[in-house]
């Protein structure tokens, strides 16, 4: 059967390759990719945690908090995008390396 | 409504909340299908089951995709022949029937080009990606109360527009895929175009679920069937304005014309689908035709009483006959119920073919405006009146229609069942006009066919004409 | 939802759709077209108002048959959003919405729709040269909404969310016309003097949230019913309300009236708020908004404390006197009429002071017909004669514009108390009620003083006669006195048609049932609170015809004895205060207009030899710059600011300036001395740790990359090296 | 997606017998193989536009994990927003902010070394912690029905002050984008 480690495990997994997406893309949009993925593999935790609580069933916060994160994670793709769109229109590229301005 | 006074409650409770008349018991996900009952004596077992939905899938669904998809592309090509007064496809088995499987047969023979400069994995993943959620969709459609795939889906008609709403990456990918110009702007378009029409449809919808209560595509049928003022449609005025918003936003978001601007061939040659060709190509219009009828399909199971005849018949007999026990008239029932759908389906897809050949084109920011300046603030306004109304109006949603008799004074007693009622009773006359006059429409074509062949087949010398 | 409520629900949301659809299609709706869609939507309005009217009369009919039939007031309430826990809760509560649908609610959504009706027709016309025609609309049909919302509201909360969007209504309108500054000008001082009220309002519905939570209105009046009594309250729960903060809940309460209707330390922004368009001051300043603080006040009447109705009657008394008096120098048409607006108001406020509840509203129903009559039908005056509103431009009009001059006539005769018609009624309930409250209170208390809330009410009387006649002669009367504005001079029937209307409803506005209503109200208000008959909070002494409280008077000993002795028997202490009054009316009223007219019939010509008088000249003087409130307000307040500001800024300027000066000369020496030190001592050191910073900087800026990856990377880190430790210490 | 989501309603019913909790496992693996490759995928992938193509198998794999947890509703969100929405204005960026069509921006090699390392060890560390956490004792309590009503009520009841924060944030967000994407031209350009 499947209990809750296999649903953590997979989430785990998904967010490695988030992080990794975030460390090794150059394109700042692929970075945006890689928190989406973060953000997933938090949601299959919520959920899963919210289906193994021993505690209150027929209660469903943990789907609830899913929704509000699927809904901010949309939030910050659009301003996101924006702030990339408008690091293209300063630097004609949106490779993430370029964006060292303030660096010491 | 509840009286004066605090009440230390939590809002939860539905009975005691101003929306409190929402009864609609959900249906336990346990209860085994009629099909199930009749065909495994219950609950199937899992693999008996896993069998059942395979056979389903490959013998029913799959199959009447692609007929209904094939007919449908004889019947537009019909249609559009008969609006511009030339026979259209004829000459292939009787009345051209078969015009389609021909021409799938020259597609599949084609030979399957991939530009050289294409992303080739993806040009190739993309058909499957336009044509897998249409057919997904067809999972809860209901084409009668228990000739449905999978009626215990507690939401749905949610499930439906969430499914398709993923057909949109397949067109975005092919226009990407092909690295063609005109390829990347029918995709763009298509994608603003769906996403900005995804919101004004999903609204309108939910002015019909806000007065069904529930969104079980089922559960809808069921509400509906005690006769034609039982439809949402007819049951208060800002679902039946709703109906429109729904109509005209489905046409956007299914790229049908007038709103066919990512393949507009007079600008972009033929929009995403420009460098395929052979069955991918074909994939594509199937993905389309089968969008059709299921936009059809969710148009009339919220606001066209589904599966239900206007007579309220079909709901008596199943009430009846479920109590009975008497299986093979359900069967037969069913069966009635799933063509009675199916018919208005293609009621609707009909009217989606006729207005392609009737309206003209807009530009994209005249689409784009229309949306959001005007279907956008529309269908606000009805989601706010569509809340206000069962405060005003009490319905009698919840109550099922079998044993709720209009005609018998102490039913009138109950709460806002006069109102309810006057309402209803002016929309569906209203429902009538409209439809009376659509079937009108064709009869007359019908008639007088015989007087409009000559025109067909001689036309007048265009030098007399100029 | 039973009719009458629906109805008035659907007549509250019509002009918000109204709203809606002109705020977003205006512009493109152009010029008539907005206007026509505004007027239809409060015209439907209305016309639901009189549906629900007839409904509701003929729900239980409007005599006895309403109060035997026992048919309470509509009341709904729904739980809003959660709130937590008031001091006699032990539950969490909530905020609760509502209507609240009783005869005054009724009565108040016919009488604001029909004038909103009559000025927006009005409008059409008077506003049709204006480039922002359709945003008027909009903010009309917003005001509309807000106004009818705060009528048919059920909770306080609803009514101080509604009494603020009034506000905001009255100050986008009154600057409607922001590029003059003196119109921005005097939207931002009533903004800022309601702002003042409001303050008071916030205050004492704080007061009673923490009691109350936010109760409907039947709730509150349950239970704080018996504040009239002047003891605590026990509430649930085993509080008890105090009934010292029972009175400073009343009286911030009322200083939202106070904001809102002009009253005496805040009645400087009425007057201001005629620089708005003229059907917007027939309308928010004359007959509708500056009302609802007369009908906040009408809604906690039952739960104030004598002491806080005799702070109620004092500032009545203070404002209508003082109102009356500038009243009569003012030379501007639409000043004097807000003048005497304000004074009105006073009045009624004055009445609800007494306890005349029925007195007051009454007189707010009344006065919002003939004061809409004559605001429009100056705003006529004011069309006819190109903007121009001093009255030595006028004179001679009755010619030029005889529906407005008789119309206007109308309404002076009705707010001047012209026997029969409507002033006359509502005005001889209040002095009734006066006179016997005086005459109680004058016998309980041995007191005489008490006859000054007789007194100087019949006297205002007599002012009002006064300077609405002068009012009336100098624009219609005599000859004209500008002749280019004379020959000019037109009317149209667009302009008089709300007019004639409105002077129907003023002549006969006091014999339709409104008393009646009224009463039923009051025993509806019984009705829902359940009391047996008893009428919670108001005194039956001064409510005409209501039968006696069932209780018989020894129930009651905390009530003073004159008191007892009238409420014992009403109709003979109702009588005789009658006859008294009567005469004072009629003769208040043959004198006053007796006198303007004789006065100003020929113009100024009189009144140019009374003014070689000195102390006459002085005293005008005074009035007519408004007994200087405003110079007083911008001394002692503005003044004391800047004052406040000048002296510190002097104290900045001379003593801390001064001693940072010194230390910083004291410094100076001191600096010199030690940068011969610093120079050579610490330099060395100084320049040796710098490099030594640069040299770490150089090395640790490398790890600042700006680049996110790096960021990533330690972070990554971290977490896995935490990761590592809890695993360690936890899971072992 | 068909099929399966049938089967899991379907086998929910009841004590699960020996095939059911087979379909079950297995279906739980191909779609955890979906997400999972898929992330690899988004990972790994150089060209931005199939990174994104893997994140939407990935966003799939996921509503699949959804259903299999009977949050159908959630599953349906996930589609509608992220699938529909999100994915759909991500590629909106990816065609806007791209000089050439199939331009890649290549990382280091001894990025790539140091960050497959560093990602290694992270889900070494994770997935020891998970396994060594002893939460595979905790069994499923909450129901097989699924009601979406619990949900808004839920939604509308004890979160109601959230969801209006969310939408307030979201007008925020609107506007704050809309006006951040506001065409600006780059210097040089033509005006």
């Amino acid at each position: 059967m499947v209990g809750l480690p296999h649903y953590l495990i997979v989430a785990a997994i998904m967010m490695c390759c988030g992080v990794g997406t975030i460390l090794l893309k150059r394109n700042a949009i692929g970075i945006l990719l890689g928190v989406e993925l973060i953000l997933n593999a938090a949601n299959v935790n919520l959920v899963a945690f919210n289906r193994y609580n021993a505690n209150a069933s027929g209660n469903l916060d943990g789907q609830i908090f899913a929704i509000f994160v699927i809904v901010l994670a949309a939030a910050e793709a659009a301003v996101a995008l924006a702030i990339f769109l408008n690091f293209y229109n300063n630097f004609s590229t949106v490779d993430v390396e370029r964006g060292d301005n303030l660096k010491g | 409504m509840p009286g004066v006074g605090k009440r230390t409650e939590p809002p939860g409770d539905a009975s005691a909340s101003p929306w409190g008349f929402r009864g609609v018991q959900i249906r336990q996900v346990d209860t085994p299908t009629l099909m199930q009952r009749v065909l495994f004596h219950g609950e199937p077992g899992s693999m008996a089951g896993l069998l059942w939905n395979v056979a389903l899938i490959l013998l029913v669904f799959l199959p009447f995709m692609s007929v209904f998809a094939m007919l449908a592309i004889w019947g537009e090509r019909r249609v559009a022949g008969r609006m511009q007064c030339r026979p259209g496809p004829n000459r292939v088995g009787p009345f051209g029937l078969f015009q389609s499987v021909a021409d799938g047969i020259k597609l599949i023979l084609k030979e399957d080009l991939i530009p050289a400069n294409a992303d080739a994995v993806l040009f190739r993943l993309a058909p499957y990606l336009a044509f897998a959620p249409v057919f997904a969709a067809f999972m809860a459609l209901p084409f009668a109360q228990d000739f449905t795939y999978e009626p215990r889906v507690s939401s749905g008609l949610f499930w439906i527009l969430a499914i398709l709403s993923v057909e949109i990456m397949g067109v975005i990918l092919a226009g990407w895929a092909s690295n063609n110009k005109w390829s990347i702007y029918g995709a763009m378009r298509e994608a603003c175009q769906m996403v900005s029409y995804e919101i004004p449809l999903g609204i309108s919808i939910i002015v019909a679920v806000m007065a069904a209560g529930t969104l079980n595509m089922v559960e809808l049928g069921k509400i509906q069937s005690g006769g034609i003022h039982t439809w949402l449609i007819c049951r208060n005025p800002f679902v039946f304005l709703a109906f429109f918003v729904y109509f005209i936003a489905s046409l956007a978001s299914n790229k049908r014309a007038p709103f066919d601007l990512p393949e507009s061939e007079s600008e972009l040659v033929a929009g995403f689908h420009t460098e395929y060709s052979g069955l991918r190509f074909s994939m594509f219009f199937f993905a389309e035709y089968a969008a059709m009828f299921v936009v059809g399909a969710i148009q009339v199971a919220t606001f066209l009483g589904g599966w239900n005849d206007p007579f309220g018949l079909i709901g008596y007999y199943h009430a009846k006959w479920s109590k009975e026990q008497f299986d093979m008239g359900l069967i037969a029932l069913n069966c009635i119920g799933s063509a009675i759908f199916v018919l208005k389906a293609c009621g609707i897809v009909l009217v989606q073919m006729w207005l392609r050949w009737t309206l003209p084109r807009p530009r994209i920011d005249q689409v784009l405006y229309t949306c959001v300046k005007v279907l956008l603030p529309i269908a606000c306004i009805l989601l706010l009146g569509g809340a206000i109304w069962p405060l005003i109006v009490p319905d009698t949603v919840g109550m099922p229609w079998a044993t709720y008799n209009p005609w018998s004074v102490a039913d009138w007693q109950k709460a806002g069942a006069t109102g309810a009622l006057i309402t209803q009773g002016l929309l569906a006359i209203l429902v009538i006009a409209i439809k009376g006059s659509l079937i009108g429409w064709v009869a007359y074509a019908w008639f007088t066919r015989k007087t409009v062949r000559p025109r067909l087949s001689e036309a007048e010398p265009i030098a007399e004409v100029v | 939802m039973p009719l009458p409520a629906l109805l008035l629900l659907v007549a509250t949301l019509l002009p918000l759709a109204s709203f809606v659809v002109l705020m977003f299609w205006g512009k493109r709706l152009g010029n008539p077209l907005a206007g026509y869609i505004g007027t239809a939507a409060i015209g439907a309005s209305f016309v639901c108002s009189v549906i629900a009217m007839i409904s509701w009369l003929g729900g239980g009919g409007s005599g006895e048959a309403h109060w035997e039939a026992g048919i309470k007031p509509i009341a709904i309430s729904f739980p809003w959003i959660p709130t937590g826990l008031g001091i006699s809760q032990q539950t969490a509560g909530y905020m609760d919405m509502g209507l609240y649908v009783d005869s005054l609610t009724v009565i108040m959504f016919a009488m604001v729709t029909l004038v909103s009706t009559c000025v927006h027709i009005f409008s059409i016309k008077y506003m049709e040269e204006d480039p922002r025609f359709p945003r008027f609309f909009t903010y009309l049909g917003l005001f509309c909404f807000s106004m009818l919302g705060l009528v048919i509201g059920g909770t306080i909360l609803q009514l101080f969310v509604f009494w603020e969007l009034v506000g905001l209504c009255s100050y986008l309108l009154i600057g409607f016309w922001w590029e003059k500054k003196s119109a921005s000008n005097a939207a931002i001082k009533a903004f800022v003097a309601n702002r003042v009220g409001d303050f008071g309002f916030l205050i004492g519905f704080g007061i009673l949230f923490i009691y109350m939570g936010n109760a409907s209105l039947p709730t509150l009046w349950r239970v704080l019913g018996s504040a009239g009594q002047g003891g605590d309250i026990a509430i649930a729960g085993g509080v008890v309300f105090p009934a010292t903060m029972l009175t400073i809940m009343g009286i911030g309460l009322f200083c939202g009236a106070i904001g809102k209707s002009a009253q005496f330390p805040l009645h400087v922004w009425l007057p201001d708020a005629m620089e708005g368009p003229t059907p917007v001051s027939a309308l928010i300043h004359a007959a509708t908004m500056v009302a609802a603080g007369v009908y906040l006040v009408g809604r906690i009447f039952p739960i104030l404390t004598p002491d806080a109705k005799m702070v109620v009657a004092i500032i009545g008394l203070i404002t209508a006197t003082i109102a009356a008096l500038i009243a009569l120098a003012q030379s501007d048409i639409k000043k004097v009429l807000a003048y005497s607006t304000v004074s009105q108001l006073g009045y009624m406020v004055l009445a609800m002071g007494l306890g005349s509840w029925m007195g007051a509203l009454f007189h707010l129903i009344t006065h919002a017909f003939f004061k809409a009559l004559l605001f429009l039908g100056s705003g006529s005056v004011i069309h006819a004669a190109h903007h121009e509103q001093e009255l030595p431009q006028y004179g001679g009009l009755w010619r030029k514009i005889p529906f407005t001059a008789g119309t206007f006539l109308v309404g002076v005769l009705a707010i001047a108390g012209f026997p029969f018609f409507s002033g006359y009624f509502s005005k001889d309930t209040i002095l009734v009620h006066a006179a016997m409250f005086a005459r109680s209170h004058a016998e309980a208390m041995h007191n005489s003083w008490y006859w000054l809330f007789f007194i100087i009410p019949t006297g205002i009387a007599y002012l009002t006669a006064f300077y609405m006649m002068r009012c009336w002669t100098l624009t219609f009367a005599g000859k004209p006195r500008n002749h280019h504005l004379h020959d000019h001079a037109h009317e149209s029937p667009m302009l008089w048609a709300p007019l004639v209307v409105l002077a129907a409803l003023s002549i006969f506005g006091g014999k339709i049932s409104v008393q009646t209503m009224l009463r039923n109200t009051i025993r509806e208000t019984a009705a829902i609170c359940d009391t047996q008959g008893k009428y919670v909070g108001f005194d039956t002494a001064y409510q005409q015809h209501l039968p006696g409280e069932v209780e018989s008077m020894e129930t009651s000993p905390g009530e003073p004895a004159g008191e007892t002795a009238a409420a014992g028997h009403p109709d003979d202490a109702l009588e005789s205060a009658h006859h008294l009054v009567l005469w004072y009316v009629t003769g208040a009223f043959l004198v006053g207009m007796g006198a303007a007219f004789a006065i100003f019939v020929r113009g100024y010509y009189y009144t140019d030899k009374l003014m070689q008088f000195a102390p006459f000249r002085a005293m005008h003087t005074f009035l007519r710059r408004k007994m200087f409130f405003d110079e007083l307000y911008n001394s002692v307040f503005v003044g004391g600011v800047r004052m406040i500001s000048s002296l510190c800024g002097a104290f900045d300027k001379y003593v801390i300036d001064m001693v940072v000066n010194a230390i910083g000369w004291a410094g100076r020496i001191l600096a010199s001395i030690s940068g011969i030190y610093d120079k050579y001592v610490v330099d060395g050191a100084v320049i040796g740790s710098g490099k030594l910073a640069w040299s770490v900087g150089a090395v640790a800026r490398g790890l600042q990359s700006g680049r996110l990856r790096g960021y990533v990377t330690i972070m990554l880190l971290s977490l896995a090296a935490g990761l590592v430790v809890a695993m360690a210490l936890y899971l072992r | 997606m068909n099929t399966t989501l049938a089967i899991l309603a379907q086998n929910s019913a009841g004590a699960p017998d020996g095939a059911t909790a087979l379909i079950n496992t297995a279906l739980f693996y191909v779609f955890a193989a979906m997400a999972v490759g898929s992330a690899i995928g988004v990972m790994v992938s150089r060209n931005i536009v199939r990174t994104a193509v893997c994140l939407l198998m990935a966003l799939l794999g996921v509503a699949g994990l959804y259903l299999g947890m009977h949050a159908e509703f959630l599953a349906a969100v996930q589609l509608v927003v992220y699938a529909g929405g999100t994915l759909v204005l991500i590629i909106f960026g990816v065609m806007l902010t791209n000089n050439s069509t199939f331009q890649l921006y290549r990382p280091k090699r001894l990025e790539v070394v140091v960050g497959s390392g560093l990602v290694a060890m992270l889900a070494t560390v994770l997935i020891t912690a998970i396994l060594r956490s002893g939460m595979a004792d905790r069994v499923v309590t909450s129901g097989n029905t699924y009601a979406i009503q619990t949900l808004g009520e839920a939604l509308l009841g004890d979160y109601l002050v959230p969801f209006e924060l969310i939408s307030v944030l979201l007008l925020a967000v609107m506007i704050g984008a809309a006006y951040l994407a506001k065409g600006r031209r780059r210097e040089g350009e033509g005006q």
